[in-house]
């Protein structure tokens, strides 16, 4: 019964690393960028099977956080990318 | 280059002395918890808060929290001087 | 940024601004309090100051009443614990705790649901801290990029 | 002050949603409503020149709401999966044949444009990467413009979508 | 053990993390990496049972940090051993 | 297995598979653009699947045992997936027009219209 | 469990941040060494609170009796917004310096000024 959801965060952040590799490689500044905002949704999605998995129904709030506010450092980003800064 | 070998070798013994007390705490299993089983028993009736991190924030180590927001308050102020001396144009000369 | 930035910042800011209240008022039930929604709603501010250039948000958002809130915040919070006094109490005492009046109902002992009107002063100092946070980091962004060389951005 | 209630209720709807379940009037209780209503005061007179910053308020009428909230799951979200199998095809076999065109949409409003735009890109092939502010044309990058499509100068944006014709709600939603 | 699977990954990728923010010599590229570290180190607070820091870290790290840094590497300089 | 679980985990299945194969085209792609195609319509696709098995569960036992604090968990689920798949698309469409502004060119392209509009 | 895996992390990135502020020359790339430091100390703060088992010290709903330890939570908590607030300060004084010596080199800035 659990074991579905654990499985499912350890796919997760093994994609997490995995997109670290872009991060690492990535020639141009966006590549960096894009790698960064995958990573945001894949903790997004871990941090509300988590919740489930730690049965707390209050800690899914710290993911509507996240939902609400990663973007705002991917639009500092470019703006800064974009030249308008 | 010999000044580099210097600092790794004392960041090398820090490090060590770091890990070696790193390795003697236990994770998971804190030794000295007096006061914050007091806390987690006591706190829910003292304070009348369900979330004990925000009861002992503002509550029993309300003190912390006051220092913190002064030092919290002279940043902002520190930074609205910089900026406003250099909007208003003054040269940073030395004497 | 583009006019699809713009559009987007304009619906989403009160969204922000409504869960980092949220955020704040249930400091004493949920994970949260003071600091986290003070941060929330300030990072709303840098989403807006992102999207449209410095000139425009100049005019929106006062320097001035900015400062305000975080003086009021300070002041706010340490007013709440001197009232303390008023009750012949120590600094940082409890005093509207199990009161029956404002936030003072009794909570039970153990797991429960929660109820928003528990707490004594603490969401009092919620809000004066979140008051605080909120105008002290928009006020660090806003000066920041005032700070830049270029114009119109 | 259309503006401050309009806000003002779409907060108050919001805090409703995030605090259901905490009692017994309906799923609330007495003190989340009464905190509600003065967080939403606090909200409208804050954010009033923020979301209605157009002053248009063509969303108030109920057929455009019921329209929007059937949108969404509906025509979109078939969208969405169709996407997702393409761009898992895309993966897996390499194909594509990437490119830059320039989209007509006739749309005049903000909001139509940024429906318009937020459903290029979660669908089929497609990631709108510019906005012309004159004329309202969008530029996107589709990620396999079919043949004989980069010799035309203009292409009509119903011509972007396979199953169903989003660009007709998104007109009778927002125009 | 395997409930402990995700906690060793993310903390190798904490350290991955830092170790990147010390490699990049391009400094948008270093906040980047400072970036990736902010969200790494709130799932870890959130592995380890600290909702109120974790929320209060997304906050700070999600938007305020990388904006602060942004516009200071606006004004001075994107790469390391620049100057005008 | 009940049905309700069968549904939950052919949620959790297609969400990994998504997610898997978003970032598997962030590696694979050629330039940013294409990339930004996988990892926007993916793991956006991807997470909403992972959050609806979260809103499934939640509601399955809020049904069954009547409890209110599951409604709330399958709510809160959804705000947060909601407010990514928003989020998602606005980040996607800045992160475009910033690459193209700073003049990086879609490799293997057959037209650039954006270029020539001189914008 | 774990090996003391978070403790072992912690010290690592102590080292990496020391390093970074030590050997680095570039002022903001100092203050990216510093932030790491700051996070590894609230790293490990929060897990010298931690205890086997336990669920999060909230009394709401929670799942069950035995809780990890609230004071080393409610000490970091407010050291993050004062780090992001002391971090914009040092920042500032990063601009004020590029302004007046065309450098956050801190090397070249100590050579111009004496």
């Amino acid at each position: 019964m659990i074991d579905a959801w654990i499985l499912t965060v350890i796919c997760l952040t093994v994609l997490m690393v995995l997109a670290t590799v872009r991060l690492v490689l990535g020639p141009t500044a966006p590549d960096r960028a894009i790698a960064l905002d995958t990573v945001n949704t894949l903790v997004i999605a871990a941090m509300v099977i988590i919740g489930v998995i730690f049965k707390e129904i209050i800690f899914v709030d710290v993911a509507i956080v996240y939902g609400l506010l990663s973007f705002v450092s991917t639009l500092y980003i470019a703006k800064y990318i974009g030249g308008e800064l | 280059m010999k000044k580099m070998i210097v600092l790794f070798t004392s960041l090398l013994i820090l490090s060590a002395f770091l890990g070696v007390m790193a390795l003697t705490f236990t994770f998971g299993a804190p030794k000295m918890t007096d006061m914050d089983d007091y806390f987690l028993r006591f706190g829910q009736e003292q304070t009348g808060t369900n979330n004990q991190c925000t009861s002992v924030t503002f509550d029993f180590r309300g003190f912390d929290t006051l220092g913190e927001s002064t030092v919290l308050f002279c940043a902002v102020i520190g930074v609205a001087l910089i900026f406003r001396k250099m909007q208003a144009g003054e040269e940073y000369e030395d004497e | 940024m583009s006019r699809i930035v713009r559009t987007a910042a304009d619906i989403i800011y009160p969204f922000i601004l409504i869960f980092g209240l949220y955020v704040v008022a249930h400091g004493h039930l949920t994970p949260g309090g003071g600091f986290q929604g003070g941060a929330v709603i300030a990072t709303g501010g840098a989403l807006v100051i992102v999207a449209y250039s410095y000139a425009e948000v100049r005019e929106w958002l006062s320097k001035n009443v900015l400062m305000g809130q975080e003086v009021i915040g300070l002041v706010g919070f340490i007013g709440v614990a001197l009232i303390a006094f008023a009750f012949g109490q120590v600094f940082f005492f409890n005093y509207l705790n199990a009161s029956g009046s404002l936030f003072g109902i009794p909570v039970p002992y153990g797991i429960n649901a929660g109820e928003l009107n528990t707490g004594g002063f603490v969401p009092l100092m919620n809000f004066s801290v979140g008051c605080e946070v909120w105008g002290g980091l928009t006020l660090v962004i806003l000066y920041m990029l005032s700070g830049l060389e270029k114009e119109g951005c | 002050m259309i503006a401050f209630l309009v806000t003002a209720g779409m907060a108050f709807l919001l805090y409703l949603v995030l605090t259901a379940g905490s009692g017994s009037i309906g799923f609330w209780s007495f003190s989340e409503l009464v905190m509600g209503v003065l967080l939403a005061i606090l909200n409208g007179l804050i954010a009033r020149n923020f979301l209605c910053r157009s002053k248009s308020y063509r969303l108030l009428d109920p057929r455009r709401l019921l329209q929007l909230l059937v949108y969404v799951p509906g025509p979109f979200f078939v969208e969405l999966t169709k996407a997702n199998l393409d761009v898992a095809y895309r993966v897996i076999t390499m194909k594509i044949r990437p490119g830059i065109v320039r989209v007509h949409s006739g749309l005049k409003t903000d909001l139509g444009i940024f429906m318009l735009a937020n459903s290029i890109t979660l669908t089929p092939g497609t990631l709108s990467v510019g906005i012309d502010e004159a004329t309202n044309d969008l530029f996107i990058h589709n990620i396999n413009v079919s043949e004989g499509d980069e010799k035309r100068d203009v292409i009509e944006s119903t011509e972007l979508f396979g199953l169903a014709n989003l660009p007709a709600w998104i007109r009778r939603i927002a125009e | 053990m395997i409930e402990q699977i995700p906690h060793i990954l993310v903390l190798l990728g904490l350290i991955a993390s830092a170790i990147l923010t010390y490699y990049f010599k391009d400094l948008l590229a270093a906040t980047l990496a400072a970036g990736l570290f902010s969200f790494l180190i709130s799932l870890e607070f959130y592995i380890l049972q600290a909702p109120d820091v974790a929320i209060s870290q997304a906050a700070i790290g999600a938007g305020l940090t990388t904006a602060i840094f942004i516009i200071a590497i606006g004004a001075t300089g994107r790469f390391e051993g620049e100057s005008s | 297995m009940t049905a309700v679980e069968i549904i939950m985990f052919a949620c959790l299945a297609i969400g990994v598979v998504f997610n898997t194969l978003g970032v598997i085209g962030l590696l694979r792609f050629p330039d940013v653009y294409t990339r930004m195609h996988a990892t926007t319509k993916a793991t956006t696709f991807g997470s909403i699947f992972t959050s609806l098995a979260v809103i499934v569960y939640g509601l399955s036992m809020f049904f069954s045992q009547a409890d209110s604090q599951y409604l709330t968990l399958a709510i809160h689920a959804f705000l947060a997936a909601a407010c990514l798949a928003f989020t998602n698309a606005v980040s996607a469409h800045a992160i475009a027009r910033a690459a193209h502004r700073s003049g990086i060119r879609p490799v293997l392209a057959v037209v650039d219209r954006l270029a020539e509009a001189n914008l | 469990m774990l090996w003391n895996l978070p403790f072992i992390t912690v010290v690592v990135l102590t080292f990496i941040g020391i390093v970074t502020v030590l050997l680095k020359k570039n002022l903001i790339k100092i203050l990216l060494g510093i932030n790491i430091l700051e996070s590894a100390v609230n790293l490990f703060l929060v897990s010298l609170g931690y205890r086997e088992g336990g669920v999060a010290p909230i009394f709401t709903l929670a799942p069950s009796e035995l809780m990890v330890l609230p004071t080393p939570q409610a000490l970091t908590l407010t050291s993050i917004v004062i780090g992001v607030a002391t971090s914009a300060l040092v920042l500032s004084f990063a601009m004020v310096l590029y302004k007046k010596y065309g450098t956050v080199d801190i090397d070249k800035i100590r050579r111009l000024q004496g």
